[in-house]
């Protein structure tokens, strides 16, 4: 990251030579990487921890938008209330999917459940695509996140601002959740040995709902903050989930600082890469991503298989 | 399945019609478009478009029945696109193909059209160079070089000396970019900078810090409608380039009227080069309108696709009316060189050498409506513009 | 030197902890050796490094007087100095046949070929059926590997090892998890191993390791404590050690 | 000794024939499916000749991931690879349709080599990310030369001359779809010796156990490399002909979209056999074909409720399926 920053600096020198143009860059890279982190870190869960590689985890963060964009926008409940149901809501509608689908598929084959999952993010396309239109649905913001904040060195909306500081609480959280709490611990023991911890008493099916729905309440969350980046649409579920995979991937499935870096580290690469030299953004993004899984073939921090 | 539908068709229209009418031959019309996938929303307006002609005008042509067939290409794909298309030829024996939203889509479609005996007309499909590829083509739409000539001269004549082009990095992007970079230098001004954005940038922030550092003042965009829009637009605001005085220019598929609920505040004020504005005030447009609303379902889904579709269909009933129901694709697109009329956008006309459709570009500004919604209003218009992209080849 | 196989001075450090300390051993061809220890001792680093799994800290190991330390696992296969798993580790849905047809035709460098078959190739057949035969495998030779017993399971992998025609063998608890009533069966076909054979076993099963190896080596704490005569063993106040800590009372190690 | 050995070989004749002769009844039955859909369907042949050339890049994806065990998510990489080779030659005057196959099978098999190179370093998950990373990769850079790509537009304006000078490449496809077909069948049959020689087995081998084939003495990346450019020569094909049949290359050819549709239309069929590769793809295609002109604006619903109701019903893919019905009996071991 230092290196990077290094050269953009020599970058930058050239052009204005200011450091305004660097942090500028740095804090627009961090709240991208915070949707990105807020979105993924439940999909890493569940492939890390419960071995699931869930393809249709895009697919509930939309329907969460949706949820928000009907409760904010139409209903006029105004943005918290939106982002509460939404959380809720999406975790409903997650549980008889979870009971009758994910369930028949935990433990097997990887392509099995990619099959799966894809038939699943087909079906939410079309039923949403269906009842709601292929149209953008917004999420409106309140007042105090639409303004634009000057920080110093340049304005950014108060939105970005918002997004950082829920990246850095669901970190935190999730942190304490899995590393300090009674259920964090059965959740370990569940996902080092799900034989034996049954066997000492742990309702393991009842740690994978659990942990799914928290999973997906975060996908729900990362949907409605992130509205502002990736606009709720139909294709929404598709579009981005190559994304969402390659930064799991990158983090390491199943760790939450690695997440963390590989959102940090790819949006910074992302950001950048489109300030510097744009035409080549994707080349870049690309690029690191190769050379990263190929230094670390599990991911920042993974666990070993 | 198909055989199936198609038989119940013919019965289900047989009982309609009666006895008397069912010795009246059908004209099978086959339209191709985005009917699910990303781009679907461009697909329902070109149904909506074809439902709004056929509602207003009827579905018959001097007694031949007219029936359309949809075929869903959800995303460009040429090797479908040409499936697609002899299907409908050779299976469902439609004499006339419309609709195509991509470029390459339509370069598949071409090559068949001679064999084929059938004219395609074009209700979107935006590159000038398809018109070359087959005598047997024309278009409704418009062409992204057209859109965006009128622009270079506006932005100098508003006092612009140094301008940045931003562009979604493919061939439409690029077409647009060249086509500013002529029309504003021919005006005097000078672009300062090129940009090229992969088309699945999500966020907009690093380029606006470029469009800042570029020193230009005013910035010409040019990305194709969908959910990017939203975030470019927003970033324009956010970064505070709107608020420091940059003027923006783009072609109007920045402010579709179906992004428009979406963009809303953001959008205020924004200038564009466009064709086809809902908000165009006419009677034919008026009419256009409130048919194509019914048969879309909602005002907020309208936007250009459509009008493209309904003139199309129009120049589709021109062809059937001078061929008299019977297969000649010659005699068909022989019959609209020339063809004028008034469209919902205001005249057009079928260049008779490029087959390609002149009409008047309107520069719109994002502003509230009469009903507190966001429309694109008409400020200016530049009447009767052809294709340059065409015209300089 | 008439050693086949040697190993000199091998240590293994991970971080700061040596799990291997100054290992050496000599082997001439034909010989039957039995390397014991208790749990932890570090037999399966041993293996590991002598096999190439893992490179050594220190030391060198050598076939036919060759140094072979920085060669990797395919290349000392192919130099002679093969191995069995200690858990099996054979493919479920084929047969034994398949197993060792496969390992031929690799030791002859056919088993790149794609313009062979792989089936019906009669000129490694006979030789396949052979070793099949010899282990008592040839009755189960067309089952799939999944369904065979267990005992079946193991012999196929020595099958397979012999098919690659080693010069050493490196057997890695040959009878573990092996039902007693089997055992037998594996011990008849270690007596009928190659003569020239250098054979180098792991094992914890204790009469097997008497009933076999004509020289035991005791690994302990990484180290060797002790080399010798099979009959010695149980004598050796510092194995007792090593296998009793405390309890010296016991009688017996096995 | 010698008896056994005997009556082991002697055993060993029915086995092996039996083996061929089911094979060589599947490759009629595949011969005898195309030759229907030609009387059967005359007016969908251009959509026949995208199943079929759809069909070869699942085939390669089967090598990949059913006998190899490398799950990808990138194969399009391939099939654009040979679509584009193909279609610049043509547009650059060679214009002999078999040369052209034969050029998309080479920069398949090229492409497959630098594919394979660097998706071979990696495994899992990391090794699926790579396989993603690469396609987009080949995707910007296909947009990016769009001098030669002719970029999103497409590359258009391919005239390919007739086959054997005799047969047009015409509006009702029958050329493409036979010559396409022939192709098919007989890289089937060539796969069928690649999946049945001793290469072939060292594959499977390396899919359940690379740590075993190493103990045996046999390097594993090599062999994987090997597989890879087999698979790229074939999906090569499949994008050539796909170029030859459209004459029009998109940059939908060397998508991610391309990739992920065919791995999901393998795993449908069913892994490792071939036979799967084909089966999912002509169910998947087909389903997709009949649904979406039934309904075009809802039909990935429908897809989609396929694709669960296979899981739930066959988790092992449709030609699993088949044989559990059609071996329903003797299961019981």
């Amino acid at each position: 990251m230092a290196s990077a920053t290094l050269f953009i600096q020599f970058r930058t020198s050239k052009r204005k030579g200011s450091m305004q143009t660097i942090l500028s860059i740095a804090i627009d890279a961090l709240a991208f990487g915070m949707v990105l982190f807020i979105i993924c870190i439940g999909l890493s869960l569940t492939m890390g921890l419960m071995r699931v590689v869930n393809l249709a985890h895009g697919a509930f963060a939309m329907i969460a938008g949706y949820i928000a964009s009907y409760a904010a926008r139409d209903l006029g409940l105004g943005y918290a209330a939106g982002i509460f149901l939404a959380i809720i809501g999406t975790i409903v509608i997650s549980v008889p999917l979870e009971r009758f689908l994910y369930r028949r598929i935990y433990g097997s084959p990887e392509l099995t459940q990619v099959l799966m999952t894809i038939g699943l993010t087909f079906c939410v396309i079309g039923i949403t695509n269906y009842f709601f239109g292929p149209t953008l649905k917004t999420i409106p913001l309140p007042q105090a996140l639409s303004q634009p904040v000057d920080v110093g060195f340049r304005t950014i909306a108060a939105h970005r601002l918002f997004v950082i500081a829920c990246g850095a609480v669901v970190a935190g959280g999730l942190w304490y959740l899995i590393e300090r709490t009674d259920f964090g611990i059965k959740l370990r023991a569940t996902v080092d040995n799900a034989a034996m911890s049954d066997a000492l008493g742990v309702r393991t099916q009842v740690v994978y709902a659990i942990s799914f729905a928290i999973a997906i309440g975060l996908a729900a969350l990362g949907g409605v903050v992130g509205a502002e980046f990736l606009p709720i649409e139909p294709y929404y579920a598709l579009r981005y989930m190559v994304t969402f995979l390659v930064v799991v991937s990158v983090g390491g499935a199943g760790s939450i600082p690695g997440a963390l870096i590989a959102c940090l580290v790819l949006g910074l690469v992302d950001t950048t890469g489109r300030y510097l030299m744009p035409e080549f953004g994707n080349f870049f993004f690309y690029a690191a991503v190769i050379l990263i899984v190929c230094l670390f073939p599990r991911g920042f921090l993974g666990r070993a298989q | 399945m198909t055989r199936g539908k198609r038989i119940l068709g013919a019965a289900v229209g047989a009982l309609l019609i009666g006895s008397a009418a069912a010795y009246a031959d059908t004209v099978k019309v086959g339209i191709i478009g985005p009917f699910s996938g990303p781009f679907a929303l461009q697909g329902k307006n070109f149904q909506a478009g074809v439902e709004a002609y056929m509602a207003l005008n009827g579905k018959s042509v001097k007694g031949h029945d007219i029936e359309v067939i949809y075929r869903d290409l959800p995303a460009a794909n040429p090797a479908q696109s040409r499936a697609l298309a002899q299907e409908l030829v050779v299976k469902e024996k439609v004499q006339y193909l419309g609709g195509v939203y991509f470029t390459p889509d339509a370069m598949a479609i071409t090559p068949l059209l001679a064999q084929a005996n059938t004219p395609l007309v074009i209700f979107n499909a935006a590159t000038s160079a398809i018109m070359n590829t087959s005598p047997l083509v024309v278009r409704t739409s418009f062409t992204t070089a057209q859109t965006t000539n009128p622009l270079g001269k506006i932005a100098s004549d508003e006092g612009v000396k140094k301008a940045i082009t931003v562009v979604s990095d493919y061939g439409p992007g690029v077409d647009a970019e060249n086509a500013f970079k002529k029309a504003f230098e021919a005006a005097g001004g000078q672009v300062v900078e090129a940009i090229r954005m992969p088309m699945n940038t999500t966020d907009f922030s690093p380029i606006m810090q470029r469009v800042r550092d570029s020193g230009a003042a005013g910035v010409f965009a040019f990305l194709p409608s969908g959910p990017p829009t939203l975030g470019f637009v927003k970033a324009f605001n956010e970064t505070g380039l709107k608020k420091a005085g940059i003027k923006f220019y783009a072609p109007g598929d920045l402010t579709q009227e179906s992004d428009l609920p979406a963009l809303g505040e953001a959008a205020e004020g924004l200038k564009t080069g466009f064709h086809y504005s809902v908000a165009h005030d006419s009677p034919e447009n008026k009419k256009f309108v409130e048919a194509a609303t019914k048969a879309i379902g909602s005002a907020d889904q309208l936007s250009f696709p459509a009008v493209g579709a309904y003139d199309g269909m129009h120049v589709i009933y021109k062809m059937i009316e001078a061929t008299d129901g019977k297969q000649d694709a010659k005699k068909a697109v022989d019959a609209v060189k020339g063809l004028s009329w008034t469209s919902p956008r205001g005249p057009v006309r079928i260049e008779p050498e490029t087959r390609h459709i002149t009409q008047n570009i309107y520069l719109r500004e994002v502003a509230k409506g009469a009903d507190g919604k966001y429309i694109n209003k008409e400020i200016q218009t530049f009447p009767d513009q052809k294709d340059p992209g065409l015209a300089t080849q | 030197m008439s050693a086949l196989f040697q190993v000199e001075n091998l240590s293994k450090s991970f971080g700061g902890l040596a799990v291997s300390r100054d290992i050496s051993l000599s082997m001439p061809a034909g010989e039957r050796l039995a390397l014991i220890g208790p749990n932890g001792a570090g037999k399966t680093t041993f293996v590991n490094l002598v096999t190439g799994q893992l490179k050594p800290s220190a030391g060198r190991v050598l076939l036919n007087g060759q140094d072979i330390t920085q060669l990797g696992a395919v290349r000392r296969v192919r130099k002679g100095l093969v191995r069995t798993f200690q858990v099996t580790r054979l493919f479920s849905d084929l047969t034994p046949e398949e197993h060792v047809t496969l390992a031929v035709l690799q030791r002859e460098g056919k088993a790149t070929r794609i313009l062979s078959r792989f089936h019906g190739n009669s000129h490694v057949a006979d030789e396949v059926n052979g070793i099949l035969a010899t282990l008592g495998l040839h009755e189960v030779a067309r089952r799939k590997v999944g369904q065979i017993a267990y005992g079946q399971q193991r012999l196929l992998e020595i099958a397979i090892a012999l098919a690659l025609k080693p010069k050493v063998l490196l057997l890695d608890e040959p009878a573990a998890g092996v039902p007693s009533a089997d055992t037998p069966r594996i011990e008849q076909a270690l007596e009928r191993l190659p003569p020239s054979l250098a054979v180098l076993m792991i094992e914890h099963d204790m009469d097997l390791v008497f009933r076999f190896a004509k020289r035991v080596v005791v690994l302990a704490a990484g180290e060797i404590i002790f080399e010798g005569l099979p009959s010695e063993v149980a004598a050796d106040p510092r194995v007792r050690e090593a296998y009793l800590g405390n309890y010296a009372n016991a009688r017996s190690i096995a | 000794m010698h008896i056994i050995a005997h009556e082991g070989t002697v055993a060993a004749r029915p086995k092996a024939r039996s083996r061929w002769w089911r094979d060589a009844a599947g490759i009629a039955l595949i011969a005898a499916c195309g030759a229907a859909g030609f009387w059967l369907f005359p007016d969908n042949l251009a959509l026949l000749t995208r199943i079929v050339a759809v069909a070869l890049l699942v085939l390669s994806i089967d090598l990949i991931v059913g006998y190899c065990g490398v799950a990808t998510l990138g194969q399009a990489a391939l099939f654009g690879a040979g679509a584009y080779a193909a279609g610049i030659a043509c547009v650059n005057g060679v214009t002999e349709p078999m040369t052209l196959i034969a050029i998309g099978a080479a920069a398949g098999a090229v492409a497959g080599l630098l594919m394979g190179a660097i998706m071979l370093r990696a495994h899992g998950l990391a090794q699926l990310v790579l396989s993603i990373a690469i396609v987009q990769l080949f995707h910007e850079a296909a947009n990016k030369a769009s001098a030669y790509t002719g970029g999103s537009d497409g590359l258009a304006g391919l005239m390919v001359s007739p086959l054997f000078g005799l047969f047009e490449f015409d509006l009702w496809g029958r050329t493409a779809y036979l010559m396409g077909l022939a192709l098919l069948l007989l890289v089937f049959i060539a796969l069928k010796f690649v999946v049945a020689s001793p290469f072939g087995m060292l594959c499977r081998g390396i899919k359940q156990d690379p740590i075993r084939i190493r103990a045996m003495g046999a390097f594993v990346f090599p062999v994987l490399l090997k597989m890879f450019v087999i698979s790229g020569a074939v999906a090569g094909m499949g994008g050539a002909l796909a170029a030859i049949s459209t004459q029009v290359v998109g940059l939908d050819s060397v998508s991610f979209e391309l990739s992920a549709n065919a791995l999901v239309m393998l795993v449908l069929g069913g892994l490792g056999t071939l036979y799967g590769a084909l089966v999912g793809t002509v169910i998947f295609m087909g389903f997709e074909h009949v649904v979406s002109a039934f309904n075009p604006f809802h039909w990935m619903t429908m897809v989609g409720a396929l694709l669960i109701a296979v899981v739930l019903a066959a988790p092992g893919g449709l030609s699993s399926l088949m044989e559990k019905v059609s071996a329903s009996k003797g299961r019981s071991s």
